[in-house]
């Protein structure tokens, strides 16, 4: 099987979903870029000045085309208004929102308009939209670059949110989520994209709201989400040779999520740590740690912990924005100190 | 004429044993026909009606809903013909039953009610119900997968969850078998285990996670509360975890009241005292003194008597040439001050990697439900010599230990064996056993095997010895040592493999690390 | 005049429909049958309709909280939509929209949408689907004066520019966004100034006037199928009702209704202009047809059982 | 195979104590010492010093007869007799530390031991080495007086404590460097004797590890009592051509320096670690400021071997030896309840006159670490036994966390504190708060009481304040 980065994974889904059904369009800013540059005609006709912000989709507008790579003015609102509007009318829309921390200007078009669609037209209305964006803190790109809001979309009825950590899920999700009849918000974290993994050539699809264990343990039961899971994998993996059995659980998508997949775990554990980037309060981790409480109390060994930034915006100095972010440190002394309990 | 009979809890398969009555069909008084149904028994794994035997009239009930008895247990009386209450009273106590109203119905918590003297209960299997498949019914606990569900799994074309895959495996269940019910179709543990229970298979107990319906007690680490002394101390005794009692003293610090307290909600007024009595002991004879058996020597009379009695024993014997393993303890305990490897050390380290290249000796052999229980993991028993005794500490998966970690944890397991300080999961269990004389300058010996272990290996003095070598004559290091096996799961080719592949390791040590 | 008979008589039956059905919903509201809250389109029926007679089925329209008029004239099913209004299982939606978000797409109706401004992005979506797929299709978004001001309005006019879409943005300026006027909230007081400020032609028109309105989507329509791109049409138009069914409407003069009833009545204009064509009789025929057909829609939405309540589960997602 | 389970290099208060402890948990255990059972502690430290303190406390009541209606003509001192008694108290409890390893099966092994290698100690006595394999391998040995630079010790008129000890006269002066306990008692006892002392402390006061309270009170007792006290001084050389007297040159810490001109010098500048002739180095064991690293559990970097007491780390303690000998050997043997040390609390005892005792953090040290600090303070002035006795310089002082009621620490000075600060030792192991404290019964007339009302007054409630 092909090593591959998640960026690879992530363009090698789009390009084999736009082969494959041609109502597919990827539209957002800068998806291509350079348009109505300065430098000369010929040039702008044949490059592609960004692929997407971080060159996601570089190489697209190459084999698509115009009218399938559809560059658009700064505009979140009508990216995703339009996006939704498409796909509820024939067309399976791949909307980029570059960062997530956007969402915060086009939330009526998800929160609304995209996600209310099929419920309020009593079930007649499909929606096949995928949003794309990036989540996750970690590069100074201080409060409006680095948050992990899947937490508020996961709170939306009508939208599905998926938060991919390797480069093997996100192809496969992402294709799922392209196929999938619903609007999807599709997470990708920047720590992730230069991840290597096996990623099959061929197209194939993971299914929504089915957990990865990444780790399989017997002691203690850790959740975490993307590049969380990464964290949570390190520590598995170090307290292995001290004869701590840790479980990690990667629900790979925040809705609908893998409740059984989650209590099992747990069951066979006993002992619960949450890893969770979104936020503090209100977060993924409390919404889960609610769903352990509440199913599997009698499951328990000791109380659920809960590892989440602090309830701030996300800092910007290197050293704030480590502080900030749930560490590998934090993970393990959660775990020692639940084997202690 | 009149007769009484009894209405009692039927038996409903080979392997039922008890019998909840979940309400009764007809009132006390009510007369029925024969194939009538009476009431609705309830076991673990199915509900039924139970039919009259015959026609008749209810006379007395015994047995409130609620009720557990066992198979045969007294759920009523019927009659045929003219009664009186002193002939059901009669016929009730030739039962050996309580009187009528005794029988109330208990929490589902309690225990079933004593079998009492009761005749040996017919099987008055009224209605046929799938029989278990396991023949002869092993103990209650243990899982039963029924045939229907038997098999392998193929892991490519089933969707379940990681647990229930493991599940599967663990249990050899073919989840093409089960029905998912989990979102698209999905199979989950629960999945699994109902589809048990429905095909008339059985659960052991744990893995039907019931709620507790007992007061919840913590677990957490309550070190760090604040308690009086007295209040803590009083808690350990009892068991009590200071998260569980509630803190009426002053600053809200836990006091001997509140532990007392929580002590009474836990244990109720029921004294757990059993009332054993004992006989006194026979005099003792003048010429010799008397020496009552330790618990450690009872435990080592008890079993190593049932091992040689049960298991059939063969040894196999074998040199091995510590020279390469010598060397290696050297290079390691020369270049490392935090380590200190013994060739004792070496040799579990090269039996733990031995038993996981022929893993068909790393197994426990479990009588009652006639199988073999293969391990992943080595865990090895080292027997260490006490002076009332000898106990195995286990060097747990020490095929995923280093030579470094083997060492120290074994030190420290021996220190602990001799200060008495072992914890009962740091010397019960183990897939093979050690037992190592060699510092007493024993050559070569037999050893017992440690059951349910299959297998212990003897290990003699290592010693210079002058051996044939190429034509020639040169001066080893070397170690005799000899493997005792049960025949029953270990054949003789099966011990030589082991031996074989133990010195392949010993001899060529660089192998462990691989 | 550029229609026939058949088609002028087609645009009076479906601006009387809109006429009946608001009056009746007017009447009924009181009642106290009807859930919840109802704008109606009472005035501005020239406009809906003088838009719609332009439209194929796989044309689109995205309408506002103020929505029958645009579902009638796209076609939607007055029964679907009664039912739908009274919260009735056979409603358009099943009951779980209401009457600020009938829809029925298979009619290109992408719904009323009570979000204000909310059409006009999801409208170039459709057109954006249209121009893809090259079925000539167009969209079309209904906004009103006050919709007018929303930051996503202005999204969507750029977005059909850049991107050439066909769209026609129609804005409904009926002087009251709520309850607060237009020379108010509208700043520069000129929607189709605004338009062509994007980049777009841009006209405004007698939004009682049917055949204005008519006559202006018919060159909008033609310009979009062509490939020309997005146009805006800011329709003067007058609401006789207030803002929800029951605004006391304390910001009107006094006798404006009635002057408004009396003078700017999209259905007699229509009738004074159509003189030469069709017979009042005709088109008396026309409004007791419609008449009986609302009545019966009510009779029936009244009698129609309510969704049970697990329906409040279903049509979340198409799988989960 | 083993020849012991656990093998204790010394026999200290450290090495003695874990022997016995290992022994108790039924562990094959001997102890290697070289010299004399009981180490330092009994033989020349703590132990001895209470003998000859004795000796001076004698003398100070002698000079105050008056008060108590007594008086006697002209007393007669010698000190060899006073230097004899110490010596014989020191010989009988050694004697009693080899009743008590005999007693619980503890083999003494005497003679030099040197870690060979892992596990594995050879001893020399005299010429016969014998070796011996042990699975854990105690290292108790102990610290000895550190020399200064500039400064050595000769045994004749430059002391280290073992000279101090066994004096054969009483000098007519004494300047003695360094005032920690060691420093501090002898400065107390030979002052009492009749020497004139001067103390010299580098530090900017004396009893630099104590409560600032109680270092001033004690600073102005000595000087009341005519001892001369520099601080922030340093004895740069001591010239020792004079046969009379010894030329001593203090500098300050503004580099101004001055001649004091002394009969005898005592160095009390600290110990150091007994950790030449092991074989530590070789077995590449690790050190940290010069002593042995080890973990909380005494355990050092070497397989099997362990550190405790003096060679392991201030505080020179041999109450603190004791109680890291009984935690490492239960650690090691697996003992479930053994708890680390908690080294803020260990007590410590300076037996001036007055007596200093203390437990836990300064008021200096709580404010640092930002606990909200109830202070309490009682004078002996205002106690009636202390009155009574004649005996009333000092106070206690007690620290509380504002927040918790807990005991942070205990600061005493005056008449027999060192007897009474175990008092507040329970109180803060049994985590007993102050309200509990104050509700505590005290008997009158005590001591004691001071400490009753110096609780009560952290919470403003004293009685006879």
């Amino acid at each position: 099987m092909a090593i591959k980065t998640y960026r690879e994974a992530v363009k090698e889904a789009l390009a084999q979903e736009m082969e494959r059904d041609e109502r597919v369009v990827l539209i957002g800013e800068d998806v291509r870029g350079g348009q109505a540059g300065t430098a000369s005609p010929e040039k702008l006709a044949t490059i592609e000045a960004f692929g997407g912000v971080l060159g996601v989709t570089k190489g697209l507008w190459t084999q698509f085309g115009s009218s399938r790579v559809i560059d658009t003015p700064i505009t979140e609102s009508a990216i995703v208004g339009m996006a939704a509007g498409a796909a509820m009318t024939g067309l399976r829309p791949v909307a980029e929102l570059m960062f997530m921390d956007f969402f915060g200007v086009c939330y009526d078009m998800i929160y609304n308009q995209a996600a209310k669609f099929r419920y309020m037209f009593g079930g007649k209305a499909k929606t096949p939209l995928v949003m794309r964006g990036m989540i996750g803190a970690g590069f100074s790109a201080a409060a409006q670059h680095s948050q992990s809001p899947y937490n508020i979309f996961g709170s939306t009825p009508g939208v599905k949110v998926v938060v991919p950590s390797s480069p093997y899920d996100v192809k496969g999700l992402l294709i799922q989520s392209i196929r999938d009849e619903d609007p999807v918000i599709f997470c990708e974290h920047k720590a992730l994209y230069e991840l290597k993994g096996e990623v099959p050539e061929h197209a194939y699809t993971i299914p929504l709201g089915v957990a990865n264990y990444t780790r399989e343990g017997t002691d203690v039961t850790i959740i975490a989400l993307s590049a969380m899971v990464h964290k949570a994998n390190a520590v598995a993996d170090k307290l292995l040779k001290e004869g701590i059995s840790v479980e990690v659980v990667d629900p790979r998508t925040v809705s609908p999520l893998d409740e059984e997949g989650i209590l099992e775990s747990v069951a066979s554990t006993g002992r619960v740590v949450i890893v969770d980037e979104s936020s503090a309060r209100f977060g993924f981790a409390h919404d889960v740690a609610a769903l352990i409480a509440s199913q599997a109390f009698h499951h328990l060994k000791a109380p659920i912990v809960l590892i989440t930034p602090p309830h701030t915006p996300v800092p910007f100095s290197p050293p704030l924005e480590q502080a900030w972010i749930p560490s590998v440190e934090r993970i393990e002394a959660a775990v020692r100190k639940l084997m202690e309990a | 004429m009149s007769s009484l009979f009894a209405i009692e809890v039927p038996k409903w398969g080979l392997s039922m044993e008890e019998g909840t009555l979940s309400r009764w069909l007809i009132q006390e008084g009510d007369s029925f026909k024969a194939h009538q149904e009476l009431c609705e028994i309830e076991t673990s794994k199915i509900a039924n009606a139970l039919e009259a035997p015959s026609d008749g009239v209810l006379c007395r009930i015994i047995a409130q809903p609620g009720v557990t008895l066992p198979v045969g247990g007294l759920l009523g009386v019927g009659a045929q013909g003219e009664v009186s209450a002193a002939d059901i009273e009669a016929f009730i106590a030739s039962r050996g039953g309580a009187p009528s109203a005794a029988a109330t119905p208990a929490p589902s918590t309690a225990a079933a009610p004593v079998k009492a003297s009761a005749p040996e209960p017919q099987a008055k299997a009224s209605q046929a119900v799938a029989a278990p498949v396991a023949t002869p019914a092993p103990q209650s606990t243990a899982t039963q997968i029924p045939a229907t569900l038997q098999g392998q799994t193929d892991e490519t074309q089933v969707q379940a969850t990681p647990h229930a895959l493991r599940m599967a495996r663990e249990l050899g269940i073919d989840l093409a078998k089960v029905t998912g019910q989990g979102r698209n179709g999905r199979i989950s543990q629960k999945d699994v285990e109902q589809a048990i229970v429905a095909q008339g298979g059985r659960l052991a107990a744990p893995q039907l996670a019931t709620p507790n319906r007992q007061p919840l007690r913590s677990t957490e680490d309550d070190s760090r509360l604040e308690a009086t002394p007295l209040a803590r101390r009083l808690a350990k005794q009892w068991g009590i975890n200071l998260h569980d009692c509630r803190a009426t003293g002053a600053r809200g610090r836990i006091c001997q009241a509140d532990v007392e307290a929580a002590q009474r909600t836990y244990q109720p007024a029921t004294s757990t005292v059993a009332a054993a009595t004992a006989q006194p002991t026979a005099i003792p004879q003048a010429d010799f003194e008397v020496q009552p058996l330790s618990g450690m020597r009872r435990a080592i009379a008890q079993r190593l008597q049932e091992s040689k009695r049960n298991a059939p024993h063969y040894r196999l014997s074998l040199d091995l040439d510590l020279e390469n393993l010598m060397a290696l303890r050297q290079e390691i305990n020369a270049s490392i001050p935090q380590v200190k490897v013994s060739i004792n050390d070496l040799l579990i380290k090269a039996c733990a990697q031995a038993l996981i290249r022929v893993p068909e000796v790393n197994v426990q052999y479990d009588e009652a439900s006639q199988s073999i229980r293969r391990y992943s993991d080595a865990d090895i028993s080292v027997a260490v010599a006490l002076p009332g005794g000898l106990i195995t500490p286990i060097v747990r998966a020490a095929n995923q230990k280093s030579i470094a970690q083997i060492s120290t944890e074994m030190h420290h397991l021996a220190t602990k064996a001799k200060a008495g300080t072992l914890k009962p999961e740091e010397f019960q269990g183990g897939t093979f056993s050690i037992s190592n004389l060699g510092m007493l300058g024993i050559r070569q010996f037999d050893a017992i095997i440690n059951p349910p272990q299959a297998a212990i290996l003897a290990i003699g003095s290592s010693e210079q010895r002058v051996v044939a070598l190429d034509g020639q004559m040169v001066i080893r290091q070397q170690v005799t040592v000899s493997l005792s096996c049960d025949h029953r799961v270990i054949d003789g080719a099966l011990g030589a493999t082991f031996l074989r592949e133990l010195k392949r390791l010993v001899q060529t040590p660089v192998l462990m690390l691989v | 005049m550029s229609l026939t008979k058949p088609e002028l008589l087609q645009a009076y039956r479906k601006m009387y429909e809109i006429r009946a059905f608001e009056e009746r919903l007017h009447l009924e509201n009181t009642g106290g049958d009807i859930p919840g809250f109802i704008h109606l389109y009472t005035g501005e029926e020239a406009i809906a309709v003088g838009v719609c007679e332009n439209l194929t089925p796989q044309d689109y329209i995205g309408s506002t909280h103020r929505g029958h008029g645009h579902c009638i004239a796209k076609g939607c099913d007055i029964r679907g939509m009664m039912a739908e209004i009274f919260g009735k299982e056979t409603g358009l939606c099943r009951g779980k929209g209401g009457s600020m978000h009938i829809a029925d797409l298979e009619q290109g109706m992408l719904g009323a949408n009570a979000i204000v401004g909310g059409a006009p992005p999801l409208v170039i979506g459709a057109s954006l689907t249209a121009k893809t797929l090259g079925n000539k299709g167009v969209g079309v978004s209904f906004t009103g004066d006050g919709g007018s001001n929303q930051g996503l309005v202005f999204e969507a006019m750029n977005m059909a520019v850049v991107l050439q879409l066909p769209t026609i943005f129609i804005f409904e300026n009926n002087g009251f966004g709520e309850a607060t006027g237009h020379d108010y909230a509208v700043g520069g007081r000129n929607i189709t100034r605004r338009a062509e400020g994007f980049g777009m032609p841009a006209v405004r028109v007698d939004g009682v006037d049917f055949f204005a309105v008519y006559e202006a989507v018919k060159e909008a329509v033609q310009r979009a199928r062509e490939g020309g791109g997005p146009t805006a049409i800011e329709a003067m138009a007058y609401r006789w009702h207030g803002h929800f069914e029951g605004d006391p409407m304390l910001y009107r003069a006094e006798g404006e209704v009635e002057r408004l009833r009396a003078e700017k009545d999209p259905l007699k204009i229509f009738r004074s202009k159509t003189r030469k064509q069709l017979s009042d009789a005709e088109l008396d025929a026309i409004e007791t047809e419609v008449n009986a057909l609302v009545d019966e829609a009510v009779s029936k939405a009244k009698a129609d059982p309510y969704p049970p309540a697990e329906n409040v589960l279903t049509d979340v997602y198409a799988s989960y | 195979m083993n020849d012991y389970d656990v093998l204790v290099i010394g026999s200290g208060p450290g090495g003695y104590v874990a022997a016995i402890r290992a022994a108790q948990l039924g562990l094959k255990t001997a102890v290697v010492e070289k010299q004399h059972l009981g180490g330092i502690c009994l033989n020349w430290g703590c132990i001895p010093t209470k003998a000859l303190l004795k000796g001076a406390e004698i003398a100070h009541t002698l000079t105050h007869l008056d008060q108590f209606g007594f008086s006697v003509e002209n007393p007669q001192f010698k000190v060899e007799r006073l230097v004899q008694h110490s010596r014989d108290v020191s010989a009988k409890l050694t004697g009693g530390i080899a009743y008590l390893l005999n007693k619980n099966g503890v083999e003494v092994i005497r003679g030099r031991a040197r870690v060979l290698d892992k596990g594995v100690v050879s001893v020399l006595e005299e010429e016969t080495e014998s070796v011996f394999k042990a699975a854990h391998i105690i290292l108790a040995t102990g610290a000895r007086p550190r020399n200064l630079p500039g400064v050595q010790a000769d045994g004749q008129r430059i002391w280290n404590y073992f000279d101090a000890l066994v004096p054969k006269a009483v000098p007519s002066s004494l300047l003695v460097i360094g005032s920690g306990a060691i420093g501090m008692e002898f400065t107390s006892l030979y002052q009492d004797l009749g020497s004139q002392v001067t103390l010299v402390e580098l530090n900017n006061r004396i009893m630099p590890v104590e409560d600032a309270e109680v270092a001033a009170l004690v600073h102005k007792s000595f000087e009341r009592r005519g001892i001369q006290i520099h601080t922030q001084t340093a004895v740069t050389a001591v010239d020792t051509q004079n046969p009379q007297h010894l030329v001593c040159t203090l500098r300050q810490a503004n580099g101004q320096e001055t001649q004091v001109s002394v009969d005898r010098v005592l160095i009390a500048a600290g110990v150091q670690p007994n950790i030449e002739d092991l074989g530590l180095e070789a077995l590449g064991v690790e050190l940290e400021t010069g002593f042995i690293k080890t973990d909380a559990w005494g355990q050092t970097n070497v397989f099997g071997l362990y550190a405790i007491g003096d060679v392991a780390g201030a505080p020179c303690l041999a109450h603190k030896a004791s109680h890291e000998g009984v935690l490492c050997v239960e650690k090691l043997a697996g003992v479930d309840s053994a708890h680390a040390l908690d080294y803020d609390y260990i007590p410590g005892c300076t037996y001036t006159r007055p007596q200093v005792a203390s437990l836990g953090l300064t008021e200096e040290q709580a404010l640092a670490r930002g606990y909200q600090v109830k202070v309490g303070r009682f004078q002996y002035q205002a106690n009636g036994k202390a009155l009574a006795m004649g005996d009333s310089e000092g106070f206690v002082k007690t620290l509380f966390d504002a927040a918790t009621g807990a005991l942070l620490g205990a600061h005493m000075v005056g008449p027999e504190v060192t007897e009474q600060i175990q008092g507040f030792g329970i109180a803060h192991t049994l985590e007993a708060t102050d309200e509990f404290l104050q509700q505590v019964v005290f008997a009158h007339p005590t001591l004691s009481e001071a400490m009753h009302e110096a609780i009560l007054a952290s919470s403003g409630r004293a009685l006879h304040h």
